[in-house]
């Protein structure tokens, strides 16, 4: 038997059921569901027999292909035949989605690929170190919580989450301190602004309340209804 | 400016990512882009004809000298390691990434059908894709997609030079 | 053999240092010495004769491309603004403050396990941290957040972007 040797190569239940449709010569638009689904749990037969790890998903399949097999066994009621759907149509959308990102990805290993097919050059000048204001390289976020996660790998788990709320407020104490930069005061309200939703307001306000806490901000008031002015304490 | 062609020439030589126009522009100063693009592409052209072992190219937004396609085979003899290779699977979930970006990973596991977990860590790794954001649905899951640097190693000047998805048939009742 | 001196100029442009007779006869096989040094001396020739960016040279016992030496602060001028990498000690650091915010230093430096004096600098010196206040316990000491421009750097709309160690667990199953 040919195929023994294939089974871990599929690249997943959608791969093997696209290959027993090819070496059966089916029509795609067509599947013979009785037939498809006794030759799909064969081969997961035999992947068990060799101890091939299953992953769920073959399983997910086969008891999909079990349903649309016994919706098929169902007597057409005559009085819907307007609407009926194929209860293979899904699965049919899903196996052509499948087959052409297959292609693709075929297609993209056919490219001239860096350092496999082509290369650039290996001049490497000597590293000069230069003042002044430098873009940054591309760097992504995942590096950021990859490091973030190699450092706190000895730490509890609970330490490790961050907490929604906690970096709404960190935002907004940010975007103060940000305008603050720039126009030395602010007026409470003005922080607040116009027409922002409730949100904004709240977060806002508690921002304004652990700044304070956390001497960031001083608040002054001129009289005890006047304007509140807020300004930075601490000297950057 | 004389000599404008040669000075490019030695820019990209020692640039270690693709240079794009605006960078050269940056550092010749008051040049035209015309003027610049029009050198870039005399010199692709005098390489070429020229049947050299390397070729001006144009790719993730700029240029870059890389060696000719079929010498592939010597430098690998040079460099005496293993062309590197994708998996089947890293290179599916990469198709899957690049054509449907911004892409959550849910999506990915979908369309093949297994969970894309570990190729697309390592796709993360190699910085081949990344997360660009997250989806503004309940649960904001993160979203993915490609780098500069899968321009890079993939030979594109842009995503839109990526060839066209072979359209989904419609399904005939 | 057809296409020697496009091989050799391709070996010598793909090669870290200079790349000697000998290396290049391993990688051809049978070729004699002469042949290839004839080669390298058309190539040299023909480098010389186009007035191009960069000429072939032999040095250190080899031959190597090298940009002409009047392009010099041409060249110095891209590697000025060459775009500024994170060291390993950086991006730890800031990732803590990142995902701590506000901090006190010797929070971070609990946490990376070492003196992140240093790199700490570095982040504020690049404006990607800053001091955002002082923490309301004896001794008042600085707490650090990250910046706006740390946001543009890193691609996130606003910090609940980041993503969760969680999000990265699902990622390694």
């Amino acid at each position: 038997m040919g195929y023994e040797v294939k089974l871990d190569i599929f690249e997943g239940p959608l791969d093997l059921l696209l290959y027993l449709i090819k070496k059966n010569e089916i029509n795609i638009y067509d599947i013979p569901i009785a037939f498809i689904t006794e030759q799909y749990l064969g081969h997961l037969e035999i992947m068990k027999s060799l101890n091939l790890d299953l992953a769920g998903e073959y399983l997910l399949l086969a008891s999909t292909l079990i349903h649309i097999k016994s919706k098929m066994l169902l007597p057409v009621q005559e009085s819907e035949e307007e609407d009926e759907i194929d209860p293979r149509e899904e699965l049919v959308r899903q196996l052509l989605e499948y087959q052409t990102f297959k292609e693709t990805a075929l297609n993209l290993d056919k490219r001239s690929l860096l350092e496999r097919d082509v290369f650039k050059g290996g001049y490497s000048p000597d590293e000069e170190l230069d003042q002044g204001e430098k873009p940054f390289v591309e760097v992504s976020v995942f590096e950021l919580v990859e490091a973030f996660r190699k450092i706190v790998s000895t730490v509890e788990e609970e330490l490790l989450e961050i907490n929604a709320e906690k970096m709404s407020l960190a935002d907004r104490i940010n975007e103060i301190m940000e305008r603050l930069a720039e126009e030395k005061d602010i007026t409470f309200t003005d922080l607040l602004g116009r027409g922002t939703n409730r949100r904004v307001v709240i977060y806002t306000f508690l921002a304004i309340l652990e700044m304070m806490k956390l001497r960031m901000i001083r608040a002054y008031q001129a009289d005890s209804f006047g304007v509140i002015r807020i300004f930075l304490a601490v000297e950057t | 400016m004389k000599d404008i062609k040669a000075i490019i020439e030695s820019l990209v030589f020692v640039s270690d990512s693709p240079l794009t126009i605006d960078k050269i522009r940056e550092i010749l100063g008051e040049v035209e882009r015309e003027e610049i693009r029009e050198a870039i592409y005399d010199l692709m052209k005098e390489y070429e004809g020229r049947k050299s072992g390397f070729c001006l190219v144009e790719v993730a937004g700029g240029f870059q000298f890389r060696t000719r396609d079929d010498l592939g085979d010597w430098i690998q003899k040079l460099k005496g390691v293993k062309p590197m290779a994708f998996s089947p699977a890293a290179m599916e979930t990469l198709a899957v990434v690049a054509y449907r970006q911004p892409v959550v990973k849910a999506e990915i596991d979908r369309i093949r059908g297994v969970d894309v977990s570990g190729s697309l860590k390592g796709l993360l790794e190699k910085k081949l894709a990344r997360m660009v954001g997250r989806k503004d649905v309940p649960g904001r899951p993160m979203l993915y997609g490609t780098t500069k640097k899968f321009l890079e190693v993939f030979n594109l000047k842009d995503l839109s030079e990526l060839p066209t998805l072979r359209e989904l048939k419609e399904l005939e009742k």
